[in-house]
């Protein structure tokens, strides 16, 4: 059923342009890592770009270097303070509601324009990031709308119609949303007990089946053979704490060490996210 | 009235989950929060430092209206709060400055003062609580009760619009049984008045009983701003009509 | 003019009646030497500078970034490949003879624009509703405006069964496939698909004047727009596209859309005699706050491009304080701003 | 989210009820130990129309069921292989997820996250609302993680089979359906079987309409030790871990954690193909440690609904005492709200979970011979009809 | 040809509304109901001022954002001419069914068809605004429209009005212009390539059928018709509907 609120294609289903790989003599760069195993890539943090809101932030992650992989954009609009819709039932805290989007020139597929589950999904892991983060009983009786739409996913442009690898660019999306949100609710003046910052590691395989694993942060899904498992973390440094944890992947429990090791990587990448966090709010108020 | 100590620890500027001192120095104000004995910012923003000397701030205000009690309680109890002699320390936006905000008639003033949209950094949203004097609009009356949209508390613009009410007993402190709404306000009305309550889950409960409250700013029937007369009463300057209200007691400048 | 019975600060002011405080910013200027000016600091003959940049979009064939003042646009136009069987009454073209043009764009909806706003743009948009009246409006001022103007010719968008002579030439293999398949079956040339182009507009941050910005994205981003060369595979029996060559759309002319919008002294006014009572305004690219107090609003599109300056539209809405006279000036106005946005796409 | 809707306890009950966890050894309301799980009823076989199914009551009321229902697809070709299909419509939609595997020759077998289609129905809750999507997302997410559950389903290179599970709670969701309806799953899973393939290669398939001779997705062969995962919820209270918490348990937690695991062949066999039986049990032999070989798959974080409650006042200001309306009674209320947590007074958490409680939390699930082995075991009890 | 059949319209057609038309010419044909003053949905009730909704049903099938766009073009300028302040918070409700439109050999039929309709947009606004006189609703002015295409033909450029959708395809430029019984431009819309110029003479061709003062009061009429045959004073038509059906009404007597 077309959405006739929207203006639709043909009624024929289009199909997203197939490439003939025989002009193209495997250009897919062998997949090595461009970085350290335990370097983030750069990432470009501004607050305020939607003055229209109480509280915004932009947030773009370099792209790497292979061709055609396009790096993460990023933009959070947070509005409220605000009054509860009528229906809501009293609530002694600030509401807190997220809203991630991704646009429809974001992916290699064309997203459509309402929300799918994954989307919903992340949306869900980004409240419970930020509400261990805020101090909801500040605001009695009103809510906060958190909506970021993702411009740009983080996407191989070459292979990603070939890989299952969307879960790992969502973990890469989530954290990213838990960094640009957590600036936005402070550009927003809306108490947080500190700056809540996502990190992301894996457990790649990059030489082939039964090479020994490594683990890695920030990975990008097109630079690495395998992906065995990851997990993307929000992580709170003054208190120490972590407010969302999210593990998936495939690992023996004999050796629980590699999931501590998993988790601490993710931990380390949060850090760094967070330094440039802070940084980026500094000369807001400068 | 704020300033920043150059003494010792605190920062002059501070991010949410940043040090400030310990709770033993400070007593924890707006934009702070208290974990495990120590002082945080939970803002961003500029610190102040408060010494109790001025400590009722901005929110100048007489005791409220003591006979609203329904009974005798004693009198509050001291809080567990470290002793007052501790100053507060509070984190804020950095307030626009008022010397860009002069009074609305200097028009072309006023222009450059709310011009460019997002230019300087809008004061951050406050919420309207027991006490504070807001001045709000009439959206509509009922018999029983003028709901009113709350557009200004204390000295801040607020950015989103709180649904307040004004019920019949609460518009003027004598004579309350003679009240009627619509010889009180009228839709458009500009009113100001003080919260009493947070009210329901949808408003917040406001009176008008003190003299300095009612209506400030109406509008004639003709549509032409009027102006008071008289406690009760709003003249219309082009057709010299006359038209009921709560009349709020002009304030000394 | 009589006074509020309170001295306000100027943002209580706005906050609390708006229309008198838009009044008495435009009105204060009591020497006629100055311009009246706006709460916004401009004239009323003011516009914001608008800045236009290609932005880079991996996933899209073409985007653009538009700002305009406080209003900001993100526009990203992607091609998909619709084949001819799946056209419902599909009527065949031959190459060189004449085409329907403008007809073939519109009746196959090879050009589909939508704008989003709900993006958290703007505190009264919100996300999770529907698209607002506002949204579904522009999306179809931009849809016929994009259909009037014909600034995408439907030869761009055409994919031959035979790899097109002389005109561009494709890549060898295109080529060699297409010589063996003429030794093969000796099949006449013809239209197999068409590109559909997508363009989708994001208002990231919204202070008014919607049209004018998201208008300029879609040229922006038209006019940056290459889709990859695509070919017909015989065996394959399907389009397939060439991930190294790209050709570029060409994009007929500059169509800039200008909007201003009426304020009038009465905030009740009456409308109707053919000139209002009490002086009225014409604000030129309103920002957030005095949309919402004006009803009546002009929008003019120029294209001055070839010398002299074409009209391509022009939606007048909400009153009558814009006559005959008003809409003549207007088009001089537009032209002014024609060059403006002309040297901010360059 | 459904971990969030309001729970109808009073600060002073919640406080109580945080204290009573946190003591050494906590005490539960319901008496159980910190590991101990409610009874539950269980049953498989239910749904005679369907490949596979399961029901599972637990003590407090709360019932689910799950039907396995698999068809025959087509399977969409991508670009790139000689041949190109599309799934009318399917452009855009499903196709967002693609092939789960890119193995040169190794291993034939290409799943499909898409072959897989998992509806969850919550009572009372829309099925488009947060909470059912986030529940769902969580279930497919445990079977799927593992790349090698959708290549259960492929039959050749043109077919494969769709599996559509529909997993309904039948009662009001009294606690956290979670772990149910991850336990109901897992039997359905268990007791699905599809029909034996009798064609050969990539001709159009056609099977032994012998339900009896029809293998098990899942093999039942005492060697492999192949299961569907399960998913656990774990919460912690200062430093106790409680397993499976009721509803009011839950609305205390400082730190809730839903923890997927399966057992599976050894990691070294996982990556090949092992399409008999045979193979499998093989491979499991091969596996070093008797017993299971654990994995984990996935780990959440669930919001814990104690973040929703509302907050105690101390009477010290306390309006109803007559603290309300005086600037003074205001100022302390806001500095009041900063004090250290007062006892009896319940205080809702604030921030995350220290890094080693989570730890700790996780290396508890995992433990050997811990608590999972003890619910497999007792799934593996529930004989399948 | 189409242009030249007069129009055709009949009142309170539908016993059920508030006030109802029934509108046909150029091809096109549409019933219009009125309902209002009425009370108006919470969430858009205006507090100073009656809610203008207009509702457009394409002739099959549902509306969509083209239907949106016409919606919005007639909400603001039937808003302007409804005395939308005498009644507070309440709705005044224009449904505008559209039953036959000229068929156009070239398009194909596809329901949800965005591009602007520019033709039908004189009928809606006569048809809105018969419904509302047969509804009694105060308003300060009526308003007619017409629509006019350019045609370039060998060379030559003449002017077609109410122009067929065939004509409409080929036209160079299409206008519609919607005048108030005041003369006054309430609507333009034009679309396609023009100059200032053409636009004028458009401008002036538009007003010539909309605003042309009734025979009554000057004889300069006459002389005008003769000029041009084809058109039709709407004007004119509009209050002789009226006159016939209060006629009608009054009959009886």
């Amino acid at each position: 059923m077309a959405d006739r609120r929207r203006i639709n294609g043909p009624a024929g289903a289009t199909i997203p342009p197939v490439f003939d790989d025989v002009s193209t003599p495997k250009l897919k760069s062998p997949k090595t890592r461009s970085r350290p195993p335990n370097t983030t890539r750069k990432m470009y943090l501004k607050t305020g770009v939607t003055p229209s809101a109480s509280g915004s932030a932009y947030l773009e992650i370099e792209t790497s270097a292979t061709p055609g992989v396009s790096g993460l954009k990023l933009s959070c609009s947070v509005h409220g303070p605000r009054s509860l819709p009528r229906s809501a039932p009293f609530s002694p805290h600030i509401v807190l509601s997220t809203h991630v989007k991704y646009a429809p020139f974001a992916t290699k597929q064309r997203r459509g324009y309402l929300r799918d589950p994954s989307e919903r999904d992340l949306g869900i892991h980004l409240e419970a990031a930020l509400r261990g983060a805020i101090i909801a009983d500040r605001w009695p009786k009103s809510g906060v709308d958190i909506i970021i739409s993702i411009v740009e996913g983080d996407q191989d442009r070459e292979t990603s119609l070939l890989q299952g690898d969307e879960v790992w660019d969502m973990m890469n999306a989530l954290g990213g949303c838990i960094t640009v949100a957590a600036a936005a609710l402070a550009d927003a003046g809306i108490d947080c007990v500190d700056t809540v910052a996502g990190g992301v590691a894996a457990l790649v395989q990059d030489a082939g089946e039964d090479s020994i694993p490594t683990v890695v942060v920030d990975p990008i899904p097109s630079e690495h053979e395998k992906i065995l498992a990851a997990c993307c973390i929000a992580y709170l440094p003054t208190r120490d704490e972590v407010t969302n944890l999210w593990f998936r992947g495939d690992l023996p429990t004999s050796d629980i060490d590699l999931y501590t090791s998993l988790v601490e990587k993710g931990i380390q990448a949060s850090k760094n996210a967070n330094r440039v966090l802070v940084g980026c709010l500094a000369e807001t108020i400068e | 009235m704020t300033t920043t100590t150059t003494t010792t620890a605190p920062p002059t500027l501070a991010v949410p989950g940043q040090l400030l001192g310990p709770a033993s120095r400070y007593q924890p104000g707006p934009g702070t929060h208290l974990h495990n004995a120590n002082l945080y910012a939970s803002l961003l923003g500029h610190v102040h430092i408060t010494q109790p000397a001025q400590q009722p701030q901005q929110r100048q205000r007489a005791p409220g209206p003591a006979k609203r009690l329904t009974k005798i309680t004693p009198a509050p109890a001291p809080a567990p709060t470290p002793p007052a002699e501790l100053p507060t320390i509070s984190v804020a936006v950095a307030e626009v400055r008022s010397s860009r905000v002069p009074a609305a008639g200097a028009g072309a003033g006023a222009a450059v003062a709310s011009g460019g949209g997002g230019g300087e950094r809008k004061k951050r949203e406050v919420l309207p609580e027991v006490g504070n004097v807001v001045l709000c609009r009439v959206v509509r009356i009922t018999p029983r009760q003028a709901v009113v949209a709350i557009l200004v508390c204390g000295d801040s613009v607020l950015e989103a619009e709180w649904q307040g009410l004004i019920r019949v007993q609460d518009v003027r402190a004598t004579e309350k049984d003679r009240v009627r709404i619509y010889e009180s306000f009228r839709p458009g009305d500009v009113v100001r008045a003080e919260v009493i309550s947070l009210g329901d889950q949808a408003n917040y409960y406001l009176s008008t009983t003190r003299n300095e409250l009612g209506v400030v700013l109406a509008v004639s029937e003709a549509g032409n701003t009027m102006q008071p007369v008289s406690w009760k009463e709003f003249r219309d300057p082009e057709t010299g009509a006359m038209e009921l209200r709560k009349v709020a007691q002009p304030q000394p400048q | 003019m009589s006074a509020p019975t309170i001295k306000l600060p100027a943002p209580l002011f706005a906050r609390l009646s708006p229309h008198p405080f838009l009044l008495r910013n435009l009105t204060s200027a009591a020497d006629p030497s100055r311009p009246a000016t706006r709460t916004n600091g401009r004239g009323t003959q003011e516009t914001r500078p608008l800045h236009a940049k290609a932005s880079s979009l991996s996933h899209a064939h073409g985007s653009s970034l538009v700002r305009l003042g406080d209003t900001t646009v993100l526009c990203g136009v992607r091609g998909e490949v619709l084949p001819v069987e799946r056209v419902p009454l599909f009527r065949p073209v031959d190459r060189g003879g004449v085409g329907l043009g403008r007809g073939e764009l519109r009746d196959y909806d090879l050009l589909v624009p939508n704008i989003e706003l709900a993006t958290g743009s703007a505190p009264q948009f919100l996300p999770g509703v529907p698209p607002t009246a506002l949204a579904q409006t522009l999306s179809t001022r931009v849809y016929s405006l994009l259909h009037s103007t014909g600034m995408v010719g439907v030869e761009d968008l055409r994919v031959w069964s035979k790899p097109a002579g002389g005109g561009e030439d494709t890549e060898m293999e295109g080529a060699g496939e297409g010589q063996e398949e003429e030794e093969g079956v000796k099949e006449e040339d013809r239209v197999v698909a068409y590109w559909v182009l997508y363009i989708d507009l994001l208002f990231v941050s919204f202070d008014g004047n919607p049209f004018d910005a998201a208008w300029a994205a879609v040229v922006a981003a038209l006019r940056n727009t290459s889709l990859p060369v695509a070919r017909w595979d015989p065996e394959r029996e399907m389009v397939v596209c060439s991930r190294t060559e790209k050709r570029q759309l060409n994009v007929k002319g500059l169509p800039v859309a200008c909007t201003a919008a009426v304020f009038e002294e009465k905030e009740l006014g009456e409308v109707g005699t053919g000139v209002p009572e009490g002086r009225h305004w014409l604000l030129l690219d309103p920002d957030r706050l005095e949309e919402t107090l004006c009803r009546e609003a002009i929008t003019m599109v120029v294209d001055c491009s070839d010398g002299e300056t074409r009209i391509k539209s022009i939606e007048k809405q909400g009153g009558t304080a814009i006559g005959r006279e008003l809409v003549r000036g207007f088009a001089t106005i537009a032209e002014k701003r024609w060059k403006e946005v002309q040297g901010a796409m360059k | 989210m459904a971990s969030s809707q309001h729970v109808l306890l009073s600060p002073a009950e919640l406080a109580y009820l945080h204290a009573s966890l946190s003591l050494a050894p906590p005490i539960r309301l319901d008496g159980r130990s910190p590991t101990q799980f409610r009874p539950l009823v269980a049953e498989t076989g239910i749904l005679p129309g369907t490949n596979g199914s399961a029901r599972i009551c637990f003590a407090d009321g709360t019932e689910a069921i799950v039907g396995v229902k698999a068809e025959v697809e087509r399977t969409a070709q991508r670009p790139g292989e000689d041949t190109v299909f599309f799934e009318e419509g399917g452009v855009g939609t499903d196709d967002a997820d693609e092939e789960g595997e890119t193995r040169d020759g190794v291993d034939k077998r290409k799943g499909d996250a898409s072959w897989v289609e998992m509806t969850v129905e919550i009572p009372g809750l829309r099925d488009d609302d947060s909470g059912t999507a986030f529940l769902s997302a969580m279930l497919s997410e445990a079977l799927l993680a593992d790349g090698e559950f959708a290549k259960r389903l492929w039959i050749n290179r043109r077919f494969h089979w769709k599996l559509y599970l529909d997993i309904i709670l039948i009662s009001p969701p009294l606690s956290y359906p979670l772990p149910l309806l991850s336990l109901t799953s897992h039997l359905a899973l268990l007791s699905t079987r599809l029909p034996r393939l009798k064609s050969e290669g990539d001709e159009d398939p056609f099977f032994d309409d012998d339900w009896a001779a029809a293998p098990h997705l899942y093999p039942r062969t005492a060697a492999t030790t192949t299961r569907p995962p399960i998913t656990l919820l774990v919460m912690a209270v200062g430093n106790n871990i409680i397993f499976d918490p009721s509803k009011e348990e839950l609305t205390v937690a400082d730190v809730a954690l839903a923890v997927s695991v399966t057992s599976a062949t050894s990691p070294s066999t996982l990556s090949k193909p092992h399409t008999t039986d045979a193979e499998a049990a093989a491979a499991a032999e091969t596996d070093p440690e008797s017993g299971r070989n654990l994995r984990l798959l996935s780990i959440r974080t669930i919001d814990p609904p104690s973040r929703l409650t509302p907050p105690g006042v101390a009477n010290a200001v306390n309006a109803a005492y007559g603290a309300a309306g005086t600037q003074k009674a205001t100022l302390e209320a806001q500095t009041a709200a900063e004090t250290e947590a007062v006892e009896g007074v319940w205080k809702a958490p604030r921030g995350g979970a220290k890094r080693a409680v989570l730890g700790a939390l996780v290396q508890k699930v995992l433990e050997r011979g811990g608590v999972v082995d003890e619910v497999l075991d007792a799934l593996e009890a529930v004989e399948l009809g | 040809m189409t242009a030249t059949t007069a129009p055709k319209a009949a009142l309170g057609v539908l016993p059920r509304s508030d006030g109802s038309a029934k509108y046909s010419h150029a091809g096109y044909t549409l019933t219009a109901s009125v309902n209002g003053p009425i009370e108006a949905q919470r969430r858009d009730e205006h507090a100073y001022e009656a809610h203008v909704e207009v509702i457009v049903r394409p002739a099959a099938g549902v509306g969509g954002t083209r239907e949106r766009h016409l919606e919005s073009l007639l909400q603001s300028s039937l808003a302007q001419l409804i005395l939308v302040k005498n009644f507070p918070r309440s709705l005044i409700q224009v449904v505008l069914q559209i039953e036959d439109s000229p068929e156009n050999d070239y398009v194909n039929t596809k329901l949800v068809q965005a591009s602007l309709n520019f033709a039908i947009m004189p009928a809606l606004v006569q048809t809105a605004i018969l419904a509302l006189l047969s509804a009694g609703v105060p308003m300060r002015a009526t308003a007619t429209a017409t629509a006019v295409a350019v045609v370039h033909q060998d060379g030559a450029k003449k002017m077609v009005v109410d122009p067929s959708p065939r004509e409409v395809e080929t036209a160079s430029s299409v206008h519609v212009l919607a005048f108030t019984s005041h003369n006054g431009l309430l609507l333009a819309e034009s679309e396609g390539d023009f100059t200032v110029g053409e636009w004028d003479d458009v401008y002036e061709t538009a007003k010539e059928i909309c605003c042309r003062s009734t025979p009554a009061k000057e004889g300069t009429a006459m002389v005008l018709d003769d000029e041009e045959p084809s058109a039709t004073d709407m004007r004119q038509f509009l209050r002789s509907t009226m006159e016939s059906k209060v006629a009608a009404d009054l009959h009886w007597k």
